[in-house]
């Protein structure tokens, strides 16, 4: 039997998706609570960590996952650096400017663009975390 | 003075417009090569010709007063491009263009043959502006670029692509280079006494501790050039393994032509002796002169022994700068340009024997005469010359020198006090070379011919019509020595040569036939069978392999005498090579200091750490 | 001190209590699987119990309300580790105590 | 209260020791990792005392966090302890 | 300032174990309980006595808060250590396929 | 708080010692687990949320490979015997840790003591920093607002390693002849 | 179908852990959730007709109670054991039948065995659960699988099956 | 101009991300961007250098400004020496780019590889432009964790053996580092360069400052490989591919080690002589050591490498004398010639080794060896590799024209003008070591006779690798013009002018 025991699979079932939603939270509530782009994208990998400790590797299609999660790093850390490019071209050459408004403290919808990092920094850390961890676990070398 | 600037850079850019044209049109770079050298010979009269001063800012960079790029990296140069030119420069200069247009003439036949020999004539021509630069330039910095150049060169000028020959070269750059970096030293001590990088502005006490090293860091940069103990030992090496054409070019008489031109330059312009350093230079004089001709005795490479024989010589001329007369310095300087001749001539010798028989050893020659007459004709020509045979040039430097030595007797002093020393050893020397050259004369030309010699033909027009020259200019030197030469050539750069004291010809000849005698005998001692192996070729028998030319014996004579021995021994062992007593010592500390780099990580961390803790406990 | 205070005061202290008798089985029984009992069961409910009192202290706002959503995630985590463990050790052999008296497992694992 | 509330964080964070008791003294890794699961918990308890203490309702989030990856580290553990690897 | 001192002693013990230590595996450890301490520092720097947590939660009015740079700082520094143990454990493994052994004695092929 | 805190790094210094000598890996990456742990225990009493979180997030997938690599080799301890027999070893270390100690309490003297700490740079960011950035979470309105740019160097430096261990970890290293 | 409960379920689990009924949070948490659907639905698998029935809510109360009180027992159980200078312990593994039908029942049995009195579940093979037993106070299969299982097997029956 | 600063950092990032994704379908796509963008950033730095002389360009990233004379926000400080140090680092980077081309087809994950390069780049050029202690840290384990991953590129055991030796001194120095920039943020309260500097000013000498500065000293060393904490460098250079080689020997050493801590010691902290003489040491005992143990090796790269420790303990050397100098407050001439000439060296160290390396790359390349004994005569056959590494050895070397001499005449002339007599007696000795090894070099590896005859066929490199080859031993030749006072005003002067005029930096930049 691939994985753990029935329990854990089980168990597994009704967390993961609950573990995700977490992360997404602490995600999108980095500027509210603590957290945020790096913890909430760790959180999110322990759900895909978790799914493959329960069921094993073959339950997430490794070999693809390992490049669609590089691919997807690539990409998200390339947006973060986007939206601190686009300070350039709004509001007078400035790299990094929040030019969102900054709304009301407290509020979900609010700091300008602080969210906007936490969300593709969570993405980032989200892919390069299970990169990493899908590179250590399935790693297994050629007979020498 | 245009000259200035072409006679450097004309060779210098011709030579590196030479690169691109490929190896296949030797011929045609050798031909052009000569142009270009004929052209700066022409300048080089014009300078010698010419008023002289200092001339600077040769490179007027105000017509360039825009804000241009190039305005931009030319601007400031002329802080640097300041140029010297008086009797000394101007001698040299055309000594310079002189001896190679010699060469150049030789090499143009025998380069040729010289399949891995690449881009010869760019360098060859890269050599000869930077030797004018490295004569002609006022600025230290300068002179030691140009200097440094010629290093290089001397060192692409050998192929190195077997054992012996890549060590040689090795050898060569290394001591050079070595040498041009303590150089180094020695400007930024006369910088530090004198406030400036301009020779001609320079007058330094010795009395100093400063200025006593600044002198000796120069020195050894002149010593190593010229190929003075115990700096010498690239030049046998490099002899040995280069081209005939490049050992002709540079070690025999490029090199030694602006040695010695430095050397003149700290003696006469840039230094005030003290009489420590009179000393020092005699004592080195006469080492060189007799550890090199011991070397050259024992030698069965016939180049190796003419590699020898130009360390020789050149303690001969720091005797003559030591003594610091007038007289002194013209004799050094003369010798330098007899030296330079001869040497370039066997030298070229050497390289038509080695070309036309391929063998190296004199041992495996022997009997070329009649081949080759007119080689052989203008090699005893040298040979005599060396040895100090009247009435050639060698024997009317010698002659000087000797002559200084004992009007420097009479002066106080501690060397001179000394003078008989070195007067005696200087015949000694004397009388060494003529033995080694007898045997090189008579190992390579006479004796028994050997079988595959037998259809030898003497060498073409460009192979011997240099050493022609060079043998006419060494017996034309010698005839008209007193009358012409010194008069013309050197009394301008001393000054008026006033004998101290009597004209000591009866002396000073006695001293040459002496040393003559001596030198005869000493090769008789060690070669008294092979006057009968010659005999029986005289007598018209069949010499068969046992009656062989017996080098080998002579260099058991000598080398199992008592003393002798010890020092052969200890040469054999190379513990007078300054480079390989240096590269054994350095070889062992880094071995030792390499143990610490032992692969363990831990002991990395504690090096840090141990690191870290020692700075806060001097620091806090 | 209200009513809602001293009840989640009291909640508290039991809760921490409970922790107290877990972290001391932790540490006073003989092998893994009985101290994963005692540890387990007395930890989770203590911590369960300060979470509660939580809820009791603030009321169904947002912070009473978090912790009591923890509650059920804790005792899924906490029991499924536990069993996890448990089986995880007795497949890496380690046997049960020198007191154990039945092992029915033993023929399932064999 | 508030005194009382020290006391017991005091006695709660305390109580990490009877874990550090059980990860130093083993015997078997199975028990050092009893311990580490258990400190888990016990400082989802510390976080929910904190909570009580200051008010804020972002301490009990890190709790939930502390919840969650414990479970995924006793996890990885006990699939170490039952001898598969971790993509098994 | 004890507790500046204890942390220098953690230090000290990371540094000890990379010292000390053959294993590879240990020698990570070490430099992540350097790292550790380092962390701790930084916290420590940053603490102001009776100061909140830098998050605002609406309620307070004039209250102090904690310095947010140390933190903004460790949390930066606690992710670069992540990712440099990541890079020292597939290091570790790879070696261990080549070399069979974690004993970073017998990782010596390079010296001299 | 001084002295819970020093309790507290006391265990995580016997923590972290224990971690160094268990004979077993897996032993000793539990014992790094509590040290870890540990931290943030403190990180949550000396007001740093935020790391809490991130502390806790990171000790647990550090547990994780680690897991993941000594399950991809052997969890067996390298044997080694402690060259430390000789007294003079052991005098030798603990001066070299007391001279280190001892430089360190020196140049801390002067310093802040603990919770005395006032802002120079960070004033700026506490001052009006929720008008200037809108964030609640001053931790998170410094790491993406005043100092975005070092958290995009963080957040590249996650990336590098990732590439990085995939790097590492590939099959082949070299494309067959 | 169990994608839309999922989703109602992480929207919920949402909007209780922000607590918060703004309109923005409400959409956040809508794309979230939908985002965590689209990922991890095929992991939720349930039979979801049964979550209509509202008398299983009330199972679900009643059994929350019995559990919770089980649950105290059994701290003070260990507590007891624990403190007690001799450490009355007989431990041992026992094999439990179940009468459950559903995979969830099981589970939530095994959790709950676990939270319970001296037991904790150690694996579940088929319809067996083996429970390790801090004191085997019985040889018998029958007597024992009562103790540990049936306090909640009929509750969980009524909840889940 | 001062907008486009941030643009050395963001352009290789952005190519850095793109890379693994695009290259993925785009099989050109790797190499041709890595060319492109660092093409064009040594032109940007170029025009920087050319336009803007010696004039500083501060930007604030995210647009703060100082709150009463504090400055809060990232600096970007692009000066006369950043400008310098950006300038090596995206030449070298372009030209080791260029010849990776050919030479790291042999290798699988060429994605990786350039976008590896870029990220080490990127983070070379954050640390050379930042003003600011903790983003210092932040973009100096960029690159060191890039370069970590690219010595283990080829994942063979002794690369795998170096990078984990490297991996953990340099975790180790990184730790002190970040230890000393959390004790100036507990003293000064502030991490920004200039603002620290003012109130450090205020605290110099004492046992704090001087503690912190010991840290750095040796966390900053071991970057820059100094002895004694320079044990990782001749593995990991060795082992590392050639073009990376080139870049970590050439550049990575300098940006991070040599450059953080002038940078540090001249403009954040009072020029202290202790720290001075430190440096100096550690600098002298660098070269001499490390030329010591160059001489023995029969590994190609190895000896390079620990020509490389010899090579930077010039620098580091030189930069230390005009320190004592300008803290005993003598000579002005002296301190910038000793500057100039430790920059000089600079700049040439990083062409000449970055050159000499990838002419390991081209023998390796095409005998596959990288010992000595087993090369010969391949003069012969690689003329491009033989002509351009001669060019080399004779630039390191200090042989004339090349601009290795004139950065070491600079250096030793200080010396002795300095007064330090001894120093220049040392710099002498290991100038002859130095050309010694590297005649030993040329020797058994162009020279001397064949190994084997099935070597006499063997061709040169392609031509991207002879293409960088042949470009840096022209620059090995032209460099020489540096000392020229025409070219010195536009690339060393500002340079050295910042580091003499050291407190002007802090005033210049809180003006701002
Ligand atoms: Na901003
Ligand atoms: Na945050």
């Amino acid at each position: 039997m691939n994985g753990m025991s029935r329990i854990v699979k089980k168990v597994t079932q009704l967390l993961v998706s609950i573990i995700f939603m977490y992360g997404v939270y602490i995600v999108t509530h980095g500027h509210l609570t603590p957290g945020g782009g790096f913890a909430g994208g760790a959180i999110i990998v322990g759900a895909f960590a978790l799914i493959i400790l329960a069921y094993g590797s073959d339950a997430l299609k490794l070999h693809k996952e390992e490049a669609g999660s590089s691919a997807s790093e690539s990409l998200s850390i390339l947006m973060v650096l986007i939206l601190a490019v686009i300070g350039f071209f709004v509001g007078g050459m400035v790299f990094f400017n929040n030019y969102l408004p900054t709304g009301v403290v407290g509020e979900l919808i609010s700091a300008g663009t602080v969210p906007l990092y936490n969300i593709f920094i969570g993405m980032e850390v989200a892919a390069a975390l299970l990169t990493i961890f899908i590179a250590l676990v399935i790693f297994k070398e050629e007979s020498k | 003075m245009e000259e200035l600037n072409y006679i450097i850079l004309l060779p210098v850019i011709a030579g590196i417009i030479l690169f691109i044209l490929p190896e296949k049109v030797k011929m045609l770079k050798g031909i052009l090569s000569l142009i270009i050298a004929g052209i700066t010979g022409y300048f080089a009269y014009m300078l010698y010709v010419a008023e002289t001063g200092i001339f600077k800012g040769v490179f007027d960079t105000s017509e360039y007063a825009t804000d241009s790029v190039m305005y931009k990296l030319l601007n400031g140069i002329e802080h640097y491009w300041s140029m010297n030119l008086d009797s000394l420069s101007q001698l040299i200069v055309l000594f310079i263009a002189f001896f190679s247009i010699i060469i150049l003439i030789y090499s143009i036949t025998s380069v040729k043959r010289e399949k891995k020999l690449y881009n010869f004539y760019s360098y060859f021509l890269i050599t000869l502006g930077c030797a004018f630069g490295a004569v002609l330039a006022d600025n230290l910095i300068m002179f030691v670029v140009f200097w440094g150049i010629l290093g290089l060169t001397l060192y692409k000028l050998i192929k190195g692509y077997d054992e012996e020959s890549s060590a040689a070269a090795n050898k060569t750059l290394i001591l050079i280079a070595a040498s041009d970096v303590i150089m180094i030293v020695g400007i930024g001590l006369v910088w530090v006494i004198n406030g400036s990088y301009s020779m001609s502005a320079m007058n330094v006490s010795t009395t100093s501790g400063i200025g006593v090293m600044a002198f000796l860091t120069l020195l050894v940069g002149s010593f190593t050039k010229a190929g003075a103990f115990p700096f010498h030992t690239w030049v046998p090496a490099y002899a040995q393994k280069a081209p005939a054409a490049s050992s002709a070019y540079l070690p025999a008489s490029l090199d030694k032509l602006l040695g010695i031109y430095f050397l003149a330059r700290l003696c006469k312009d840039l230094f005030v002796l003290n009489e420590w350093l009179t000393l020092v230079l005699m004592v080195i004089g006469v080492v060189t002169i007799i550890a090199a001709v011991m070397m050259a005795l024992v030698q069965h490479n016939y180049k190796k022994l003419l590699g020898y024989h130009a360390v020789s010589q050149v303690g001969y001329m720091i005797v003559g700068f030591g003594l610091g007369t007038a007289l002194g310095i013209a004799a050094g300087l003369f010798h330098m340009i007899n030296n330079a001749l001869y040497k370039s001539g066997l030298f070229l010798s050497a390289g038509t024997v080695e070309d036309k028989t391929g063998k190296e050893n004199l041992e495996d020659l022997g009997g070329l005469s009649k081949a080759m007459p007119i080689t052989f004709f203008a090699t005893f020509i040298f040979a005599l010359s060396i040895s100090g045979i009247p009435p050639l040039n060698g024997f009317a430097s010698k002659w000087m020198i000797y002559q200084g030595i004992i009007d420097f007797g009479k002066e106080p002093g501690i060397a001179n006090q000394l003078w008989i020393i070195w007067l005696a050893l200087a015949v000694l020397g004397s009388a060494l070379t003529l033995a080694s050259f007898v045997k090189f004369t008579s190992g390579i030309f006479m004796g028994q011919p050997k079988e595959q010699f037998k259809n030898l033909k003497e060498t073409n027009f460009m192979g011997w019509f240099p050493m022609v020259i060079l043998a006419i200019v060494c017996i034309g030197f010698g005839v008209v020595a007193s009358s012409v030469v010194v008069p013309g050539l050197f009394e301008p750069i001393v000054g008026p040569i006033e004998y101290i004291g009597i004209w000591q010809s009866s002396l000073v000849g006695g001293l040459i036939l002496i040393s003559i005698v001596v030198g005869l005998l000493i090769y008789w001692i060690g070669n008294f069978k092979n006057f009968r192996t010659v005999d029986t070729y005289i007598g018209g028998e069949t010499a068969g392999e046992n009656f062989d030319y017996p080098s080998p014996g002579f260099y058991g004579t000598i080398q199992n005498a008592p003393f002798f021995s010890v020092m052969y021994k200890a040469a054999e062992k190379r513990w007078f090579d300054v480079y390989n007593l240096t590269k054994s010592i350095v070889l062992s500390t880094g071995n030792a200091l390499s143990r610490a780099q032992n692969g363990i990580l831990t002991n990395y961390i504690i090096w840090l750490f141990v690191g870290l803790l020692i700075l806060l406990i001097i620091l806090m | 001190m209200n009513l809602a205070e001293t009840i989640s005061l009291i909640l508290i202290i039991i809760g921490v209590l409970f922790n107290l008798f877990g972290a001391i089985g932790l540490v006073r029984l003989p092998d893994v699987y009985n101290r994963l009992q005692s540890a387990t069961k007395c930890v989770t409910l203590g911590t369960c119990s300060i979470l509660l009192s939580l809820l009791i202290r603030f009321g169904f706002i947002d912070i009473g309300v978090k912790a009591l959503i923890a509650i059920p995630i804790l005792f899924f985590a906490s029991t499924v580790g536990a069993h996890a463990l448990a089986r995880g050790a007795y497949k890496n052999g380690i046997e049960l105590g020198g007191k154990s008296v039945k092992d029915d497992y033993k023929e399932v694992e064999s | 209260m508030s005194d009382w509330l020290q006391i017991l964080l005091y006695i709660q964070i305390g109580l990490v020791v009877f874990c550090l008791i059980r990860v130093i003294k083993g015997p078997t890794v199975a028990d050092r990792m009893v311990g580490i699961d258990i400190f888990g918990v016990l400082v989802v308890g510390i976080c929910a005392i904190l909570a009580i203490q200051t008010g804020k309702t972002f301490i009990i989030d890190i709790g939930i966090a502390w919840i969650i990856l414990s479970f995924i580290g006793t996890l990885t553990l006990a699939k170490y302890l039952s001898g598969k690897n971790l993509n098994e | 300032m004890i507790v500046y001192s204890l942390c220098f002693v953690l230090f000290m013990v990371g540094l000890y174990g990379v010292v000390t230590r053959r294993n590879m595996i240990k020698i990570v450890i070490g430099l992540a309980i350097m790292e550790i301490s380092i962390f701790m520092f930084l916290v420590l720097i940053g603490y102001i006595q009776g100061a909140e947590a830098p998050i605002i939660t609406g309620h307070e009015t004039a209250v102090q808060f904690v310095d947010p740079l140390p933190q903004a700082m460790v949390l930066t520094a606690i992710v670069i250590g992540l990712a440099t143990n990541a890079m020292l454990l597939a290091i570790a493994i790879r070696i261990y396929k080549n070399y069979g052994t974690f004993d970073i004695r017998k990782v010596n092929e390079l010296k001299g | 708080m001084e002295l819970l805190l020093s309790i507290i790094l006391g265990f995580m210094i016997i923590g972290a010692i224990f971690a160094l000598h268990a004979r077993d890996l897996l032993s000793a990456l539990v014992a790094f687990g509590i040290v870890g742990y540990s931290l943030v225990i403190c990180f949550l009493l000396l007001k740093a949320p935020d790391l809490a979180i991130v502390q806790i997030v990171v000790e647990t997938v550090t547990l994780v490979i680690m897991v993941a690599v000594i399950l991809n080799s052997t969890r067996e301890e390298v044997k080694d015997k402690l060259r430390w027999q000789s007294a003079l070893t052991i005098v030798l270390a603990l001066l070299f840790i007391g001279g280190l100690v001892y430089f360190y309490q020196v140049a801390i003297a002067p310093l802040d003591e603990l919770g005395m700490h006032t802002t120079r740079m960070a004033e700026a960011y506490i001052e009006g920093a929720a008008e200037k950035t809108g964030s609640a979470n001053l931790v998170t309105g410094v790491l993406f607002d005043f100092r975005g740019y070092d958290t995009l160097g963080e957040a590249t430096i996650l990336f590098t390693a990732a590439i990085g261990v995939l790097t590492v970890l590939r099959l082949k290293g070299k494309k067959a002849a | 179908m169990r994608y839309v409960a999922l989703f109602i379920i992480l929207l919920l689990f949402w909007l209780l852990i922000t607590f918060s009924l703004t309109i923005e949070n409400v959409i956040v948490g809508a794309v979230a959730a939908l985002l965590t659907t689209a990922l991890f639905g095929k992991f939720f698998r349930h039979n979801l007709i049964k979550f209509l029935q509202p008398q299983r809510y009330f199972w679900a109360l009643v059994y929350l109670f019995v559990f919770t009180w089980e649950c105290v027992k059994a701290n003070f159980d260990v507590a007891y054991r624990v403190i007690h200078p001799a450490m009355p312990i007989k431990p041992g593994i026992v094999r439990v039948k179940l009468n459950l039908k559903t995979e969830i029942g099981k589970t939530i049995l095994a959790n709950s065995i676990t939270m319970t009195p001296g037991t904790i579940s150690v694996d579940l093979i088929d319809d067996e659960l083996y429970v390790h037993w801090i004191y085997v106070s019985s040889m018998d299969p029958e007597v024992y699988s009562q103790k540990i299982a049936g306090r909640f097997e009929n509750y969980i029956k009524k909840i889940f099956e | 101009m001062s907008e486009l600063v941030p643009l050395f950092v963001v352009i290789p990032l952005a190519s850095a991300f793109l890379i693994p994704v695009i290259g993925r379908f785009v099989p050109w796509f790797q190499k041709s961007l890595t060319l492109l963008v660092l093409l064009f950033l040594t032109i940007l730095s170029l025009s920087y250098l050319f336009t803007n002389t010696g004039e500083t360009l501060a930007y604030k990233v995210g647009g703060w400004e100082n709150v009463e004379h504090v400055p809060i926000a990232i600096f970007l400080v692009l000066d006369g020496l950043s400008g310098f140090i950006v300038l090596i680092i995206n030449m070298l980077g372009f030209l080791s780019a260029f010849y990776a081309v050919s030479y790291i087809n042999k290798y699988t994950a060429e994605n990786n590889f350039y976008a590896l390069l870029c990220l080490m780049i990127a983070g070379m050029n954050g640390v050379a432009l930042t003003g600011d202690l903790f983003n210092l840290y932040v973009f100096l384990e960029i690159a060191v964790i890039a370069s970590y991953a690219l010595v283990a590129f080829g994942i063979e055991r002794n690369q795998l053996e170096a990078s984990f030796k490297y991996q953990v001194l340099g975790g180790i120095a990184s730790i002190l580092i970040l230890f000393g920039v959390g004790m100036i943020y507990w003293l000064t309260k502030t991490l920004n360069f200039a603002d620290a500097s003012t109130i450090l000013a205020q605290h110099a000498g004492s046992p704090t400052v001087t503690f912190i500065q010991v840290m750095l000293v040796v966390g900053f060393g071991l970057k820059a490989a100094m002895i004694p904490f320079h044990a990782w460098l001749p593995d990991a250079h060795s082992s590392a591919p050639s073009p990376i080689s080139a870049m970590l020997s050439g550049v990575l050493i300098k940006a991070i080690g040599i450059y953080a801590l002038i940078r540090l010691f001249f403009n954040v902290f009072t020029i202290s002589s202790e720290i001075a003489i430190v440096i100096t040491t550690i600098g002298a005992l660098s070269m001499v050591i490390g030329g010591l143990l160059a001489l023995r090796q029969w590994d190609v790269k190895r000896l390079f490498a620990f020509s490389s420790i010899s090579q930077v303990g010039y620098v580091a050397m030189a930069i230390g004398i005009g320190m004592i100098v300008i803290a005993r407050g003598g000579s002005q001439t002296v301190a910038s010639l000793a500057i100039a000439g430790g920059l000089f060296h600079l700049i040439n160290h990083a062409v000449f080794k970055g050159l000499l390396f990838l002419n390991a790359g081209a023998i390796e390349y095409r005998i596959n060896t990288r010992n000595l004994k087993e090369m010969g005569n391949l003069a012969q056959f690689m003329p491009w590799t033989a002509s351009t590494s001669f060019g080399a050895s004779m630039s390191v070397a200090g042989i004339p024209p090349f601009a290795g001499f004139f950065s070491k005449l600079l250096i030793i002339i200080a010396a002795i003008k300095g007064g330090f007599f001894f120093l220049a007696a040392l710099a002498v000795l290991v100038s002859v070591l130095t050309i010694s090894m590297y005649m030993k070099y040329q020797r058994y590896a162009f020279f001397n006779k064949a190994h084997s005859e099935d070597r006499m066929k063997i061709k040169d490199v392609p031509f991207p690798m002879a293409f960088s080859m042949v470009i840096m031993g022209v620059l090995c030749l032209i460099m020489s013009l540096l000392i020229f006072p025409g070219v010195r005003e536009i690339i060393l002067d500002p340079a050295v002018d910042v580091l003499m005029k050291s407190s002007a930096y802090a005033t210049t930049i809180i003006g701002m």
